[in-house]
């Protein structure tokens, strides 16, 4: 099992249809514990994300997860711009000229990007950020022998709920101490359709 | 969401065109880039001032533009970091080859962002600085306190630094010293709407007002009934002063967070002159107007910066920028 | 109502002492009247240029109180005409000898009280001469058109005229030239609260605005569906230019009315500016920000001044006051 | 029948009763065709005036009405300040010394008054302005020959609410043009309370 850049671009595709169809209710969730633009920020990042995919042929995995590890970076913005863009480009370096993403590969990007990400935002998990959700993605690959369409999304959908009962202390709904617990961390909501989307390409292919 | 706007999409483009529009002999826009510079930035041989964040709180950052204040400002999406390839366009454009100082506020989005333009800055060979301003104490932990209208003052320290010879590392020890010896506390009435969001991120009932409120509605210490501007004065000041000895000579800013009537600042002014008269601090000098704000929400900011005499000429010193003038 | 204040009723007097607390080394009040004046007014030989008007026009019009602009402000209540006895203080402070000029803005409450202030200031030996500002083309009729945003380019080419060591009939000369070569039109989208009364004003349905509306919320000429920017801006542009022409040279004032945020006056001024390209009339200089309020009304105003050689070394003169700098 | 210095002092008081009464009833019509703050003016103008009257001893009618005259036209202020202040400067200067306001002399200085106010306000009849409610007054009693406290009050009543129908052509109601028909000119109003605190101080003498 592996992904060609076909795959990745269709990965994209999805991960942006599903940001354009909750771009409202992402929006919402950063509203109750942030500043409200979180969904317009993905909706647009990953709009030009997929817009600049479906432009441009690429030799390898590397290339294409590196233009949209650059498009997110520059075009999301925010906190989760960064760190969004820190994720891909780590799977980007990791995937060195790789035509193909194997599992093995795949598996050790997501670690790298997991990695990069809570360096970047000096986070780690609990904290009720997006590493929540990267992380248990980055555990599942790891346990796992090969990919599992239905694993995948079930668990990045737990992963996500979980951290409703947390208490934010990092990034913008950490202001709200308490009373962040009961809200869905926003970047989480958003990192589960990315993980939603890979597991239906993956799906798509079994 | 009654807002004069076209496309809600498209307000931070079309607020900079007409920006420049305004002040084409002092600003420029660096093309293809939400950076505005000083029209004739880069100063050969100057340290460069640059600042930015998210649109929606001018006039900051680029009304803060001009001589003795930034030589570049960046604008991300309304609420939105701008991202690191923009922020490194303004980098460039302040940059005359005495190094870069970044002027950033202390939320995830802004510190990240900037911190990879600087990476990437550095590795083009440019030298860089940087101070996060951290003003708010509504938040206790001093490392995740916000910087709200303090930055200004930061703005004006580092720039006249610079624009008296300073060098990277001079610029930086005043700007610390100004970010080490301010605090702000600020309180809303009502909330405000992004423009591509359409709704309200938060909000207030008919009498409710909440206290220690960030710039974009992130939350404060306390909602409660809306009292008197006397009261409210006292406890926004009070909250300043327990966190800080401001003993000696201060600035005083009164900030108003966009739909606040310069009015009601004045009104909260003259109460919080009589309180730093009663605890023996002799004011400097006094802003009051709206210098950082949040759309147009309802509100305001208290901001004392403790003044030394290197601190009270960088004030005084000479700035003209479209918001700024001394 | 949410408002930053104490007893509405002393929302004027707080405010006045409010502001001199920020200002005081700029500006100083004559003790028992509202009246703020220059520190150093009055001045010995220079006409005295003063100004004022009902409250809730902050920065207007103590905030154009300074080196360049005016000698003195005299203050009403929120939305009232001062009175005579408080506008012959205003007179008496500027008075330096060489006569005292008088800026009005066209409400008949300003007329009446001014006039008789002045044959006061007559019956006690001061040389007084006036204009009445009637820029605000919503209102057909030249002789009842009121005084709006243009009011502040006629503070600053009399303030600068006679700063020069203009006479009296100069300054005069000077204003009128103003008052006849400018014209404004405003719009609103929600109104405003005085705070004595309590409620607001007027109502506006919430996709509604009124274009042509006065900054107290007179009537305006049409109420209609909210548009986009450009749609106001070209309307309310329009009925500037069918009013006058204004081919050659001109200065522009992209007011805001309290609560808009700068980035839409900024979004206004971009297809102002582009629709008077598209005229032929260059514009010298563009002003975009709060000048004249209406308390925390939403809405924006359009000014244009038609320039001849002697307008734009007034408006390019040097001038120092709280609100306005050049 | 006349009026003596303390029936004017009862006058202004029995007037400035019923501005405080209707203070905001008089700011509701001023909302409607005005800028809102007439209750508000009239309201402060005729506080400081009773109060000032009844700090002080006068020894006549025409130092009284001056006290009177003096205090509102800095107190009111607006538009009406200068025209109240100035109708009651014109009866004062009519009554010249008089001890007591007899019916000629009051009769006298309410038509110098109606001129005064006229002349001031550039305005004249019909333009629903207060006028409308004191040249009515002034008509009354040149008409009658003795001071009828029925009358007064109805005429005064009359008047105000005819300017309901009119068009305003002066004062900020002018710029509603035919919007500010159907409503009662908020200078009327606080005029028809003069007239009617008047008519009372009057009908107690009777
Ligand atoms: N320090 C951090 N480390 C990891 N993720 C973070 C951090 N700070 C914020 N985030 C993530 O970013 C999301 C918010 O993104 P967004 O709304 O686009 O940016 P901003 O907070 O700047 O408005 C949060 O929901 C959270 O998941
Ligand atoms: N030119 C005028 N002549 C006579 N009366 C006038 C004139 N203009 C206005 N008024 C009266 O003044 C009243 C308004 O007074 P007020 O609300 O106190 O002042 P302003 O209009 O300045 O707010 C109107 O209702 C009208 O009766
Ligand atoms: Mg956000
Ligand atoms: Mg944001
Ligand atoms: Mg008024
Ligand atoms: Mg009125």
């Amino acid at each position: 099992m592996e992904l060609t850049v076909q795959d990745i671009v269709t990965w994209i595709e999805k991960a942006n249809e599903k940001m354009q169809a909750n771009k409202e209710y992402l929006t919402t969730l950063d509203q109750e514990i942030g500043d409200g633009d979180h969904g317009i920020n993905m909706a647009r990042g990953f709009q030009e994300a997929a817009a600049k995919l479906a432009d441009n042929d690429y030799p390898d995995a590397e290339a294409v997860l590196k233009d949209t590890a650059m498009t997110l970076m520059s075009k999301i913005g925010g906190a989760s711009g960064p760190l969004f863009g820190t994720a891909f480009l780590k799977m980007s370096v990791a995937s060195k000229e790789a035509e193909t993403l194997d599992y093995e590969t795949f598996k050790h990007g997501l670690k790298e990007a997991v990695e990069g990400i809570k360096q970047r935002g000096k986070a780690t998990e609990g904290e009720k950020t997006l590493v929540d959700v990267w992380a248990k993605m980055a555990d599942l690959f790891n346990k796992e022998t090969d990919f599992s369409a239905d694993k995948i999304a079930d668990e990045a959908n737990d992963a996500m709920e979980q951290t409703k009962d947390m208490m934010a202390t990092k990034g913008r709904a950490s202001y709200f101490k308490e009373r962040s617990i009961g809200h869905i961390d926003p970047g989480s909501a958003s990192s589960q359709y990315i993980f939603t989307a890979l597991a239906e390409v993956i799906g798509g292919k079994l | 969401m009654k807002k004069i706007i076209n496309d809600p999409n498209e307000v931070v483009h079309d607020m900079t065109e007409g920006m420049i529009a305004a002040h084409s002999d002092e600003l420029k826009q660096i093309s293809g880039t939400t950076v505005i510079a000083k029209v004739n930035a880069p100063i050969s041989g100057k340290v460069g001032v640059i600042s930015g964040g998210g649109s929606g709180h001018e006039p900051a950052h680029a009304g803060y533009v001009g001589n003795g204040m930034l030589d570049a400002a960046v604008a991300g999406e309304v609420f939105t970091s701008p991202a690191p390839d923009q922020v490194l366009e303004a980098i460039k454009a302040a940059d005359g080859g005495a190094g870069v100082f970044l002027v950033i506020k202390n939320y995830t989005g802004d510190v990240l962002n900037f911190e990879m333009a600087a990476e990437l800055a550095e590795a083009e060979g440019i030298k860089v600085e940087k101070v996060v301003v951290n003003d708010d104490v509504a938040v206790d932990d001093p490392s995740s306190r916000r910087g709200i209208a303090g930055t200004i003052f930061v703005h004006k320290v580092a720039g006249a630094k610079a624009e008296q010879g300073g060098s990277l590392e001079e610029v930086k020890a005043a700007a610390d010293k100004a970010v080490n010896n301010m605090r702000s506390m600020g309180m809303a009435m009502t909330p405000c709407i992004v423009p591509a969001a359409g709704s309200p991120s938060f909000q207030l009932g008919e009498n409710e007002m909440e206290i220690g409120i960030g710039i974009h509605g992130e939350s404060g210490i306390e909602r409660k009934e809306i009292t008197a501007a006397d009261d409210i004065a006292q406890e926004l000041t009070d909250r300043v002063l327990n966190d800080f000895d401001f003993t000696g000579e201060a600035a005083v800013m009164i900030n108003g967070l966009g739909s606040t009537p310069e009015m009601e600042l004045y009104i909260v002014n003259k109460k919080v002159q009589s309180i730093l008269a009663e605890k023996g601090i002799t004011v400097y000098k006094t802003f009051v107007g709206e210098y950082l704000t949040s759309l147009e929400m309802t509100g305001c900011s208290v901001t004392l910066l403790k003044l030394d005499d290197e601190l009270k000429t960088l004030l005084d010193a000479r700035a003209q920028t479209p918001a700024f003038h001394s």
